[in-house]
């Protein structure tokens, strides 16, 4: 089970939830897992944002693994100058 | 379309050229003499890319008109570096690594070599209002400083050696 | 059709004389250091048919003494000014004017002619030239003529001067002993900006170090630059005592007509030209041998 | 999932990286040898010259191009009709989230013009004045309409809107009226109302900044030729090749393997070039007229219609208790946009207490279009406006409590573990360690001369990662060429050749880097967000040691022996193998030699996305001296430490943080975007837009603190970006200090700085 938190950009879609819990084991589990509990966010995200799981941030990253208490942080994607 | 005969010498070889009135040197450098090393960074001159060196004066080529050149004594970047081998700024330019882009580098080369033409021992202030007319946008001018203030060193041992 | 770029002629007389036949021509427009005329050449806002380029008139290039006062050429750069030691020993003034219009760049061609006849306002070489009482030698088509440096700018762009005629040379007068002048201007970064306003002082002290005679020209708070009489009179007979100085400063601002433009408000002009006034004025007289 | 790392394994005996040595490009660029964007002419070639809007906000009745047409020597004319109409599809080709049809309609303007220089045509022609000929005979009817440049305004429900189908996003309730409020940002933490009613202290104050350009001194370029077959050439200065391939081909139409870019060198770019205004007009013409198309802007155009940074209004309310600990956090933030949705206030918001651990917080950010050029990406986008009110008013904070401003950074300083504002928590960060090093400065002891006053400000960037290609080959003579698609804006070639030189125990000298085309090396995502040498710098150690790999199994093949009894060391194969003790090591050259008959090429490509980009920390000091009598600031003294993780080539990092505060300090004290009531922008040029001279600055010293970043072969953290983020705070709580006078709107010219000394005298 990974501990999700999510921004306020995906309140639109959790009715305001930020913070529960979601069975996955990868990032691309998880974004299936959000469209089913929350339909149109797994999209949202996939598009729109980023990883950050126990602080380190992946982007685009749908192998990227997620520990059984991993922490998943749902952040808006960074650019850069 | 009456175009003038401009002869002049650039880098020491004479050249001629056709050049409307209104074109500036800087252009006639650039499209018909193919040394693309002199930059246009404003047209105005506010930014110095377009330094060049007239008979001994440090001028912005995009302000003097192409027939002003005639029978003058014209240097540009491509002629810093004599017999393939660098100058003293421009290899003091490399090892302090006092540019990034790179785009503002000839125009400052050509500042820094009328400034030690000129003036071999400038302290640092000197040099940073001599060079103030070359905008540089990455290196914050630090770097730049050094290297001139390094090879001014260097050109003062060669005289004196 | 306006003449484009490329219908341009250019043409370089050596003498006054075909000079000011060439200038007489509607559409010629004269070149000596190019550093304004270019821009605004290449920015569509002249649009001559003829280039009179005057750096190869016999007399428009160098400084020489004459008669107990100095010659400048109208085209000589501003770079060559500062190389010369007798001139910048006696109007140092004149010559920082002169050293701070733009850069080492712009140093290498902008001539005291065409930072005058540019007629801007903010012009830095004006108010030391005003403040100096030089005076222009004018050739034109009907001949010779000169008048005072004030004289020659009438507004923002605008000059006295007729079709024809141009500026051949500057003559500064002698100087008495004890004698010397300054310059200063205001602009936000250390280099390379436009004047929001300028102040230059030329003054002589007599015997005891008390002012002979002063004069205070002011740039950029006025259509043109501006010889302030109250000014120098507020300096007369004093050893710039803070009161004199006060004086002169109230006056200089009382002389101002600035504008609201990007660079600079009214209110804030005004009050930096008495700044300015004063410094240049404590500067000069320190240069004159003054204990300040 | 990823074990928390030990402290990185650092290489041993590093060689190369860490040293200083000639990068392989400087020749080109100190002989005037380099080519960039303006530098490249092809047979054939017309000028492309554009029309653009001379009002700020117009809707466009019709355009007549046929007297321009006519115009002898005139090949083409395009306008927003010669381009399909793209659907509003985001795309995440460039910089951040872009909206394909906002930048295709910035490109040039589609039934609407928004801000003015905004393109509404292009021609082409053989000669510059028949192409300035056209323009001038190009009809347009306008119809004029009231237009808006300050971002309250544009929020205020009277304002004109820009955009009929703009409503809203991330409010709780959709508005069912447009407005030119293209987006709400939110963070929150806990109860921050409750905390600040229970603070002890509490500092509240507005800021205001205006909008700037990044400045680069190269103005935009390219060269296009579409070729019969319908397959494109273009040659052009931009922070990626790969970006300008992708944005090409979505404007136009494209197949993406139908373009080729090839990347001029770039006079500079700090993420103004991270987007196209030229290329896709230069094709659109070329197609048309059958010839290649060269195009290169005025840098009045760059100013008047290139990407500058918002300007912006930031309120911030501090709550803290006695003792300095910050408890609450209530910041809100409203950024121009400019003419289409996209300023960087998301990452304001995200950054702006990033350095901060706060237990209740609430940061809102407004995107606002405006009709002004279109934002782009600048350095950090986003952060120094945030930086510049969160560090005044914690700097105002510390004045209040009597504090020292290091103490109260220290006591609320993000550590390894800290929970950061924007959500993760940290790992592996620096900021205390640049902290300690700032204090430990000269500088931070020093004492203060008489009207003299010195600021100190701290700065945070996320640095990214993404998709990278490298590619490695060995050539007969055992030298090496690395091949990248990034193009070197500060001297990254050299960091490439260096990695690679690293893994392959060679000296610099024989490893040549080469910047190649889009039909040369596999994709890669642009130069920017600070990640070329993380990210490119990955693959390119990646891509090297697969060489190795391939060596020591080719010497294994020639020793009859297993790759495990095969060592890399010093740019040669050693055997292990106690049987075959005889067996002398293998060189490099010699390998190389042979390769042909031990296998074939020695070379390897690898493409990653590279992930734990590591986030950067930079603490700002800087000394001041103002001319009462004038309210002139000269900058006296300034010291940057910033944590850098691993600095491969210490000279160009130090460039990154000196170029970095060069750029904050000219916005802190002179650079604005001015203005007039028509909306036109008064200052297009470098007069009267003043960036700092050589003789504005002293010099800038920079401390590079590392604490090496495990997810980098060599512990390297993103650098280009952190320093541009404190220089605006650290100059204004200098000015601040030194007149007594809290100075909260930017650019601190003299006129505002004379006039806050009369406030405080009054």
């Amino acid at each position: 089970m990974a501990h999700v938190v999510a921004g306020s950009e995906c309140w639109p879609y959790t009715g305001g939830a930020s913070e529960f819990d979601v069975d996955a084991a990868t990032v691309r589990e998880l974004i299936t897992a959000l469209d089913q509990r929350f339909p149109g966010l797994g999209d949202f995200v996939d598009r729109r944002m980023a990883f950050a799981i126990d602080g380190e941030i992946h982007q685009d990253a749908w192998f990227s693994p997620i520990g059984p208490q991993s922490q998943v942080w749902l952040i808006p994607k960074i650019g850069g100058g | 379309m009456s175009k003038v005969h401009v002869s002049t010498t650039v880098n020491g070889d004479p050249v001629e050229f056709l050049a409307a009135p209104g074109m500036t040197l800087l252009d006639a450098l650039r499209d018909e003499l193919d040394l693309t090393g002199t930059k246009e960074g404003c047209g105005s001159g506010d930014c110095g890319a377009c330094s060049v060196i007239v008979d001994g004066r440090l001028v912005c080529s995009c302000l003097v008109l192409a027939p002003e050149a005639e029978g003058r004594r014209v240097e540009t970047i491509e002629g810093m570096a004599q017999g393939g081998r660098l100058h003293p700024l421009q290899q003091k330019f490399l090892e302090h690594a006092a540019l990034q882009c790179g785009f503002c580098t000839p125009g400052l080369l050509m500042a820094a070599k009328a400034l030690l033409d000129s003036n071999p021992e400038p302290t640092e202030t000197e040099a940073r209002y001599w060079l103030a007319g070359n905008l540089c946008r990455c290196t914050g001018y630090d770097k730049v400083i050094r290297a001139v203030m390094d090879a001014a060193g260097e050109l003062r041992q060669e005289r004196t050696a | 059709m306006e003449a484009t770029l490329s219908q341009l002629a250019y043409l370089a007389p050596s003498s006054p004389e075909e000079a000011a036949k060439a200038l007489a021509a509607a559409g010629a427009r004269p070149l000596s250091g190019g550093t304004d005329l270019l821009v605004q050449l290449r920015a569509g806002r002249v649009k001559p048919d003829v280039i009179v380029d005057l750096k190869r008139v016999a007399g428009a290039i160098g400084v020489r003494q004459e008669a107990g006062g100095f010659v400048i050429g109208s085209a000589t750069p501003g770079v060559l000014l500062g190389e010369h030691a007798a001139l910048v020993q006696a109007w140092p003034g004149v010559v920082e004017a002169a050293n701070l219009i733009g850069s080492t760049q712009v140093q290498g061609r902008a001539s005291l002619a065409g930072n005058l006849c540019n007629a801007s306002p903010a012009a830095d070489s004006v108010p030391a030239l005003i403040a100096a009482r030089a005076v222009c030698v004018i050739v034109g088509p009907s001949g010779r003529r000169e008048a005072p440096v004030e004289a020659i700018a009438t507004g923002p762009g605008r000059t006295s001067l007729a079709q024809g005629e141009f500026i051949l040379e500057f003559r500064l007068p002698p100087r008495p002993e004890r004698a010397s002048d300054a310059y200063l201007r205001l602009i936000p970064r250390t280099e390379m900006d436009i004047a929001v306003a300028g102040a230059g002082v030329s003054l002589a002290l007599d015997k005891d170090g008390r002012v002979a005679e002063a004069h205070v020209a002011l740039g950029a708070v006025a259509p043109t630059a501006l010889l302030v009489a109250e000014a120098g009179q507020a300096l007369l007979g004093g050893k710039l005592d803070e009161d004199s100085l006060g004086r002169l400063d109230e006056a200089a601002r009382a002389a101002c007509r600035p504008i609201d433009d990007k660079r600079g408000t009214i209110e804030y002009r005004t009050r930096i030209a008495g700044v300015l006034a004063r410094r240049a004025a404590r500067i000069a007289y320190q240069r004159a041998g003054g204990q300040v | 999932m990823s074990e928390t790392l030990e402290k990185p394994a650092v290489l041993p005996a590093l060689t190369v990286v860490g040293t200083r040595p000639i990068r392989p490009d400087g020749a080109d660029k100190v002989t005037g040898r380099a080519a960039y964007g303006a530098d490249f002419t092809m047979p054939g070639q017309l000028v492309g010259k554009i029309l653009r809007s001379p009002h700020a906000h117009a809707r466009i009745v019709s355009i007549d191009t046929s007297k321009a047409r006519a115009v002898p020597g005139v090949k083409a004319v395009v306008t927003g009709a010669d381009f399909p109409d793209l659907a509003s599809e985001v795309h995440e080709g460039g910089e951040s989230a872009s909206n394909l049809r906002d930048l295709a309609n910035n490109v040039i303007a589609r039934g609407k013009a928004l801000y003015e220089g905004h393109a509404i045509a292009a021609v082409a022609a053989t000669r510059a004045e028949a192409a300035d000929e056209a323009l001038a005979r190009i009809k347009v009817t306008y119809e004029v309409l009231p237009h808006v440049t300050d971002v309250l305004e544009a929020m205020s429900p009277s304002a004109p809107v820009l955009h009929d189908h703009l409503f809203t996003e991330g409010l709780e309730a959709r508005p069912e009226k447009p407005s030119n409020v293209a987006k709400r940002h939110r963070l929150a933490r806990g109860d921050v109302a409750a905390a600040l009613q229970a603070a002890e202290v509490v500092v509240e104050r507005r800021y205001t900044t205006q909008a700037v350009h990044q400045g680069y001194l190269e103005p935009h370029a390219c060269v296009a030729a579409w070729g019969q077959d319908g397959r494109c050439d273009v040659w052009s200065s931009s922070q990626g090749q790969f970006m300008v391939r992708t944005y090409c081909a979505k404007i136009l139409g494209l197949e993406i393997a139908d373009i080729r870019v090839t990347p001029a060198e770039i006079g500079g770019g700090f993420g103004g070039k991270t987007t196209v205004y030229l290329e896709p007009l230069a094709l659109a013409l070329s197609r048309q007229a059958g010839h290649p198309v060269k195009m290169v802007m005025s840098r009045e155009e760059v100013f008047r219609a290139t990407g500058p940074t918002s300007g912006g209004v930031i309120e911030v309310k501090l709550g803290a208790a006695r003792d300095g600990r910050i408890t609450a956090a209530q910041v809100e933030m409203s950024f121009q946009a400019g003419a289409f949705p996209g300023s960087p206030v998301g990452a304001a918001t995200m950054t702006s207490l990033a350095c901060y651990d706060i237990e209740n917080f609430l940061v809102t950010g407004w995107d606002v279009v405006t009709n002004t050029p279109k934002v782009a990406a600048y350095r950090a986008p986003g952060a120094p406006i945030a930086a510049f009110a969160v560090e005044s008013a914690v700097d105002e904070l510390a004045q209040t409590l009597g504090l020292d401003p290091m103490d109260i950074r220290e006591r609320n300083a993000v550590v390894d573990g800290t929970k950061a504002s924007y959500g993760p928590v940290y790992q592996n960060i620096g900021y205390r360690e640049t902290l300690a090093a700032a204090r430990e400065s000269e500088h931070w002891k020093a004492p203060l001369g008489p009207n003299q006053g010195r600021g100190l400000a701290v700065g945070f960037w996320f640095n990214i990662g993404g998709e990278s290609t490298a590619a490695v080959h060995i050539a007969e003579d055992g030298s090496a060429l690395v091949v990248s698609g990034n193009p070197d804006i500060g001297g990254s070639r050299a960091s490439m050749a260096m990695m690679a030189a690293e893994v392959l125990g060679l000296p610099i000298e024989r490893v040549r880097p080469i910047v190649a085309d889009t039909a040369s090396i596999g994709y890669s995502m642009l130069t920017g967000g600070s990640r070329t040498t993380f990210a490119t710098g990955m693959a390119v150690v990646q891509a090297a040691e697969k060489v190795v790999q391939t060596l020591r199994e080719r010497a294994a093949k020639l020793w009859e022996t297993t790759v495990e009894q095969v060592e890399w060391k010093g740019a040669q194969a050693v055997c292990l193998d106690p049987a075959k003790a005889d067996k002398k090591p293998l060189t490099l050259e010699a390998l190389a030699a042979q390769a042909g008959r031990t296998g074939g090429p020695i070379s390897a490509q690898v493409s990653l996305n590279a992930q734990g980009a590591g986030p950067g920390f930079g603490v700002h000091i800087c000394d001041v001296e103002v001319d009462r009598e004038t309210g002139q600031v000269s900058v006296v003294r300034y010291t940057a430490a910033q944590d850098v993780g691993r600095a491969i080539h210490p000279s160009y990092v130090e460039g990154q943080v000196q170029g970095g505060v060069a750029q904050g300090v000219g916005w802190a004290l002179n650079e604005a975007y001015i203005f007039d009531g028509d909306g036109r922008m008064e200052n297009p040029g470098f007069l009267d837009y003043r960036m700092p001279v050589a003789s504005d600055l002293p010099m800038i010293d920079a401390v590079l603190v590392e604490v090496p970043n495990p997810r980098h072969p060599f512990g390297a953290k993103g650098v280009g970006e952190v320093p541009i983020v404190p220089p605006l705070a650290a100059v204004a709580n200098a000015v601040s200090r030194a007149i007594g006078v809290r100075m909260a709107d930017l650019p601190l010219s003299p006129p505002a700085v004379l006039a806050a000394l009369d406030d405080a005298a009054a």
